[in-house]
């Protein structure tokens, strides 16, 4: 296995470090800030470009006039929700009321943990990934659930109630498309995952696997949907229904966290999407089925694209799947609670089971592509 | 025999419904990705080629000539054509003793705009304006007074 | 935010903390007024305004203000869009003390501002939404443009850059006191006043000008021409359905002795089937029945399959003084025809105190035949004060429970009403 | 936990129902997203299910009627405008016909097709504003600013009409305020390219959505017998398989001379009240092809009076606007100020069957049920 390059940092420090504890430290400070950067700093800019998609999907402008083309606008959102009054709803459990927002940004930034950002690049690289990814992921509805319920408000109640079940549900499937993948790169180690995919794009999981990757990709795409308590599915907080949902009698810090997280968790689950399906950090790379006369057209073209780190595959692929949820978000209507419920558990569950038994039977008789 | 049916609507309903979906995705795309489709003003931007339709009523205005005149004969009729009591003409006397306008006041903050006034003058002497940036941070102030000078007599 | 408001006294004295706490202000108002957040708050027409300022066509979203958030929690701005009655003040103050400071208020349209429309003769409108919130700018129009509305918010950001720092923090300031009087009469009555003056001032001087100027000629105004437009003759209805004779006759065939309503042919009088015909179709059956064929009447009216007057269009009363009419309208959506009946009801003897809050009249509840009146008399009983016996909801429709009077009675008072000068 | 007592809210009979689930009350609005405006609802509710409903009402009443005793005719017209503002020539032109009823003027032929191409134009723009409503309300918010963005269009020949993009005060007794400009006829031309685009896209976008149908189907279902029962007019009686319209059932203006259908659906559910919508919509863009073709030339208004003084009586006119029928029920005595002017809002009665609509659904359903009702409450509450 070669060396990452955190790894090397981690070697650095530890070389030169009186105490191992002291290099313990330094190391997890690193990792820490890592994270931060990864997940926190696109943040705004991800709500700005969601903001943009909005407009231009309803044939406006969007925000025009802080920055050019209004880039700084989450920005000024930011600065002015953190110098707001913090407001504390009377009858609310102060405790878990402060302490419900930290807990979704906790889950995600521990999956953007394991995330292979690059060939060298990954905080840490337990070799279960795909179960560490699975249990931590589950904090965030914890976080939604004690929001709700510590605000002492009926509509926030519901959402909470709403979220949890939701999440709950589609964690389900979820799980079993990431089985699915491990299934089919035979590793639950992440960066085995994406190194399985390399080549060009038909070694991809979502073509690699006839017909079942898209399939599998489509489904995760819903069921992550879901779990990020986005629209067409932010049942939670259902504007039209339940005014704010769950963070209805959040203001100030403890929104913009909320706010936030929403943005954060999309990075953790888009850059799942991206290592499970679209390759990772590996860069794009034609195909040229053996056609001898453009076999060497596609190598130089293949060659350019690979000039590109990885990371910034990676960052293009995030961005493409983020717009894509985006593109849900301000099209689609927001089913009912229960016919969402009914589309995990009478849909989307029993494709998930067949699914997986398909992929065990395409790889028992070899009809996963070469 | 009933799960072939189950199964056949199953179906029908699953890809039926992606397509449904997909073709409302294509009118957002649609928008999405022809941003010439994008019809919005810029208003504090455009506000030096911005015209409104003549026709828009903004304001009650009281037009005066090149020598500062207006045609204001203080008759209220403008007045009694309110709905709301918007319009004060307050009339005075001039030098030789003949009633003319003295003040006409236009409360803005009342005035619902409905232009009955304008119909009702028969001098054509209060007009329906186009100016409609009159926001204000306090409330006293609204009350405008239109005439420049006393009326004419 | 508390901590950060206490900087400026310690800061301050430091070298450069002026500078400091300057560029700090400027930085936390620039993204203050840059990020408005608006209530999802509307109550009528200035609110499809509002609406229309976040479409695509004047889009508030250049402004950073599109996030409408349905929480009062996490909004900064209420744009007050549309008339504010007493009822609703109560829920608004509440929204306005839920949401977190720093947040502002601007009051859309003429209702907001003064009342607007419903300043004069009305019981139910504030007069003015800085009776009960600080507001911070207004904007007048009826309803304003969406462009006058971002002319009010660019004031706003304007009034929090200019005003607000970390010295002079956001506050809470006053609303208005002033009493709401009747500003017409006010300024013709201190018009008034000083016209005394200068009448007695200039008398010598006009005295003075009739001698010097014995052949002045007054200013002639010109008139507008109207433009003429011809008188047209009027096109009576046209009605489908039964015509009034035939509805006439089925009736009295039932109910004999019912009048029929028509003022001008003399009060109550015609019962004639004969000038029925004469009233032409733009007239439609009215007529009037006794307390205790009411109900028996309406049933009939429903049930008959020959009149199957199913659909209870309206019910309304109207206060003649001297009595109630109770006018209740039918509709035969299969065939078309409708008509008019009404209950006089004379009022009960009361004391001249209590009248205006005691329950005139009472009548039989319709709510059984049509559940279309069960809210239709409720608002009867709300405005008029008559009671529908045998109402399984007999509660105000509108106003508050502890709301005093009758409006639609001619003899209401309310604290509220200002007269309309003329 | 000791259970406290608390009374009933206003208007509920009684708890009934199985011991063994907790209900609870739930208060939607008068400020909620959803509801249009100040109406409050308040629901008992078991889990996510609505029990019972009761609305409650007068959050905006603004004693207009009151009001209206102590303004001239002409000045009552302006305040129709702030009642339905999304309907307003409509409830213009209910309130100059009862007073053409009354004094017996007529309205030239110009003037009516210029009247009916503008009220079916306000049909459009209602019409649109509910598809965008429906959308927005179940959470597609890009339709909402569609349906905004088509009727601004409408909204600005409307500005160029009568100078104001809400509150019109067009009509008068005998003709309207003005003649329309020379550009209108041709500006109404593209509008309707644009409403039928418009209509397309809509279809793609909403209508075929497999989410809104599963969410509007067999939700909110008014029976045949319910709609008569509790007086609803308008989209919401003509969804429910009663194909009354004013316009054809008791034609006023020059609607007689006009070819259209009435379009009626079945079921009464959500569906169909939106989709009735469209239709509407189809049959509005045909009355204003054939008033483009027909419209003569001629005066703009039959002859003024300066004061309307209408004999004593009482006098009834009624239009079809956009949500339903508007009755204008004027009572008049002596002067030029009516005695008694009272409003039948389409709107106040097909509210009134909200409670039984919603029953046994969910709290998503009230908010389908709502918008698709296309209430206004202003108009409710007067």
């Amino acid at each position: 296995m070669d060396l990452s390059t955190t790894n090397f940092i981690g070697d650095l420090v530890r070389e030169y470090s009186p105490y191992s504890w002291v290099a313990s430290i330094v190391n997890g400070v690193i990792a820490i800030v890592a994270i931060m950067a990864v997940g926190v700093g696109p943040s705004p800019m991800l709500i700005w470009w969601e903001r943009k998609v909005a407009a231009f999907t309803q044939a406006r402008l969007g925000p025009m006039r802080v920055g050019p083309w209004g880039l700084l606008q989450t920005v000024c959102d930011v600065i002015k929700l953190l110098f707001k009054e913090l407001i504390t709803p009377h009858g609310a459990d102060k405790l878990l009321f402060f302490l419900a927002p930290a807990l979704p940004l906790t889950g995600s930034f521990l999956v953007l943990a394991v995330i292979p950002w690059d060939h060298n690049l990954q905080v840490a690289n337990p070799g279960m990934g795909v179960p560490f990814i699975i249990a931590v992921s589950s904090l965030g509805i914890l976080g939604t659930l004690l929001a709700g319920w510590s605000s002492n408000n009926k509509f926030s109640l519901l959402g909470a109630l709403r979220c949890g079940a939701q999440m709950i549900s589609y964690e389900v499937s979820l799980s079993l498309i990431m089985l699915f993948v491990v299934l089919m790169s035979g590793s639950a180690d992440v960066r085995e995952i994406v190194l399985s995919q390399q080549g060009n794009v038909t070694d991809w999981w979502i073509i690699k696997a006839p017909f079942l990757g898209i399939a599998a990709f489509v489904m995760y795409m819903i069921s992550a949907t879901a779990e990020l308590n986005r629209g067409p599915f932010d049942m939670s907080e259902a504007e039209q229904e339940l005014t704010a949902g769950f963070h209805t009698e959040y203001s100030s810090t403890a929104f913009a966290m909320f706010f936030l997280a929403e943005y954060i968790n999309m990075v953790a689950t888009s850059a799942l999407a991206s290592v499970f399906f679209l390759g990772g950090f590996l860069p794009f790379a034609f195909p040229d089925f053996g056609f001898a006369p453009i076999v060497g057209v596609v190598a130089s073209i293949n060659g350019a694209l690979a000039i590109l780190p990885g990371f910034f595959w990676m960052a293009g692929k995030i961005l493409f799947l983020i717009t894509l949820f985006m593109f849900f978000r301000w099209t689609y209507p927001r089913p009912r609670v229960d016919q969402l419920m009914s589309l995990e558990w009478k849909f989307l569950l029993p494709a998930n089971l067949i699914l997986l038994g398909l992929g065990a039977v395409f790889i028992a008789f070899g009809l996963i592509l070469p | 025999m009933a799960a072939p049916v189950i199964l056949d609507t199953y179906f029908k309903r699953t890809v039926l419904g992606a397509l449904g979906l997909l073709k409302g995705m294509s009118v957002t795309l649609g928008y999405f990705f022809r941003p010439s489709r994008i019809l919005t003003e810029q208003y504090p931007e455009n506000r030096k080629t911005l015209k409104l339709h003549p026709a828009f009523r903004g304001e009650v205005i009281m037009p005066h000539d090149e020598n500062g005149d207006h045609k204001c004969t203080g008759c209220t009729l403008c007045e009694k054509a309110c709905p709301n009591a918007t319009i004060s003409v307050l009339n005075t006397k001039n030098i030789a003793g003949k009633k003319v306008l003295g003040k006409y006041i236009y409360r803005i903050d009342q005035c619902t705009l409905c232009g009955l006034c304008i119909e009702a003058c028969p001098f054509d002497a209060i007009h329906m304006g186009n100016g409609f940036e009159h926001a204000r941070t306090q409330r006293d102030g609204f009350d405008l007074i239109l005439n420049k000078k006393e009326g004419r007599g | 935010m508390g901590l950060m408001h206490k900087l400026p006294p310690i800061v301050d004295p430091l070298p450069g903390g002026k500078t400091m706490i300057d560029a700090v202000s400027y930085i936390i108002n620039w993204a203050r007024s840059n990020s408005i957040w608006p209530l999802t708050y509307g109550t009528s027409c200035c609110a499809i305004e509002m609406m229309a300022a976040a479409a695509p066509r004047y889009d508030i979203s250049r402004f950073g203000s599109e996030v409408f958030r349905a929480s009062p929690r996490q909004c900064d701005l209420i744009i007050l869009a549309g008339t504010i009655t007493e009822k609703m003040a109560g829920p608004l103050k509440t929204l306005y003390d839920q949401m977190s400071g720093p947040k502002y208020v601007i009051a859309m349209g003429a209702c907001t501002i003064s009342g607007g429309p419903f300043y004069y003769d009305n019981y139910s409108v504030v007069k003015g939404a800085d009776r009960i919130l600080p507001v911070d700018v207004y904007i007048p129009g009826c309803p304003p443009r969406p462009e006058a509305l971002f002319n009010g918010l660019l004031m706003l950001q304007e009034k929090i850059r200019k005003t607000e720092s970390l010295r002079n923090t956001w506050h809470e300031h006053e609303i208005y006191t002033k009493p709401a009087t009747n500003t017409w009469s006010d300024a013709a009555k201190a018009w008034d006043a000083l016209e005394k003056i200068k009448d007695q001032e200039q008398a010598e001087a006009r005295a003075k000008f009739k001698e010097e100027n014995p052949d002045y000629q007054a200013f002639k105004a010109v008139r507008v021409v109207a433009p003429a437009f011809p008188e047209v003759p009027r096109k009576p209805d046209r009605p489908r359905g039964k015509s009034n004779l035939e509805l006439w006759k089925l009736i009295q065939a039932k109910f004999p002795g019912l009048k029929l309503y028509k003022k001008e042919l003399g009060d109550h009088e015609v019962s004639d089937t004969a000038a029925v015909e004469a009233l032409g179709t733009d007239y439609t059956l009215d007529f009037e029945v006794p307390v205790d064929q009411y109900v028996a009447l309406a049933t009939f009216l429903k049930q008959t399959p020959d009149l199957s007057l199913e659909m209870l269009l309206d019910l309304t009363a109207v206060d003649f003084t001297d009595h109630f009419d109770v006018v209740v309208q039918l509709l035969s959506v299969t065939q078309g025809q409708k008509v008019f009946f009404r209950v006089s009801l004379p009022k009960k003897e009361v004391s001249p105190e209590e009248a205006p809050t005691a329950i005139l009249a009472s009548v039989p509840t319709l709510s059984g035949l049509w559940p279309a009146a069960n809210w239709k008399e409720r608002e009867v009983y709300d405005m008029f004060g008559i009671d529908f016996t045998g109402h399984p909801d007999m509660r105000r429709l509108f106003m508050e429970d502890d709301f005093v009077g009758y409006p639609l009675r001619k003899d209401f008072v309310n604290p509220n009403i200002i007269k309309r000068p003329y | 936990m000791e259970m406290v007592k608390r009374p009933l809210p206003a208007g509920f009979q009684k708890v009934s129902g199985d011991d063994n689930t907790e209900e609870y009350f739930i208060n939607m609005g008068p400020q909620h997203p959803a509801t249009h405006g100040v109406l409050r609802l308040v629901l008992r509710l078991d889990g996510e299910t609505v029990r019972e409903c009761v609305p409650h009402l007068g959050y905006i009443h603004r004693g207009i009627e009151k009001q209206a005793e102590s303004e001239t005719y002409l000045q009552y017209v302006h305040l129709t405008d702030r009642m339905d503002y999304l309907t307003s020539h409509m409830n213009n032109h209910s309130v100059c016909m009862a007073i053409e009823k009354a004094v017996g003027i007529g309205v030239p032929d110009r003037a009516e097709y210029i009247r009916v191409m503008v009220l079916e134009l306000n049909r459009i723009s209602s019409h649109l504003m509910m598809f965008g409503c429906f959308g927005g309300d179940l959470g597609a918010q890009t339709a909402l600013l569609y349906g905004f963005k088509e009727r601004e269009v409408i909204t600005d020949i409307f500005d160029e009409l009568c100078g104001a993009r809400l509150t019109m005060n067009y009509f008068r007794p005998g003709g309207v305020a003005n003649d329309i400009p020379d550009t209108f006829i041709a500006r109404v031309k593209k509008v309707i390219v644009d409403v039928e685009r418009t209509l397309e896209e809509f279809d793609r976008l909403i209508t075929g959505n497999v989410i809104i149908q599963e969410r509007s189907r067999g939700i909110g279902i008014l029976t045949r017998e319910d709609a008569i029962a509790y007086g609803c007019t308008g989209c919401v009686l003509r969804a429910s398989g009663v194909p009354y319209d004013l316009r054809k059932d008791d034609p006023y203006s020059i609607y007689d001379r006009l070819d259209f259908d009435v379009p009626t659906k079945q079921n009464g559910d959500s569906f169909d009240r939106y989709v009735i919508h469209i239709d509407e919509i189809r049959q509005s863009i045909r009355i204003l092809q054939q008033c483009i073709e027909q419209i003569p030339e001629g005066p703009y208004r039959s002859k003024e009076k300066p004061s309307y003084r209408l004999p004593a009586g009482s006098y009834y006119a009624a239009t079809e606007t956009a949500k339903g029928i508007f009755g204008t029920y004027v009572v008049a005595e002596k002067g030029d100020k009516p005695w008694r002017i009272h409003s039948r809002s389409p709107n106040f009665a097909n509210l009134s069957p909200i409670g039984k609509m919603v029953k046994g659904h969910m709290i998503a359903d009230v908010v389908t049920v709502i918008t698709t009702l296309d209430i206004l409450i202003p108009d409710i509450d007067r």
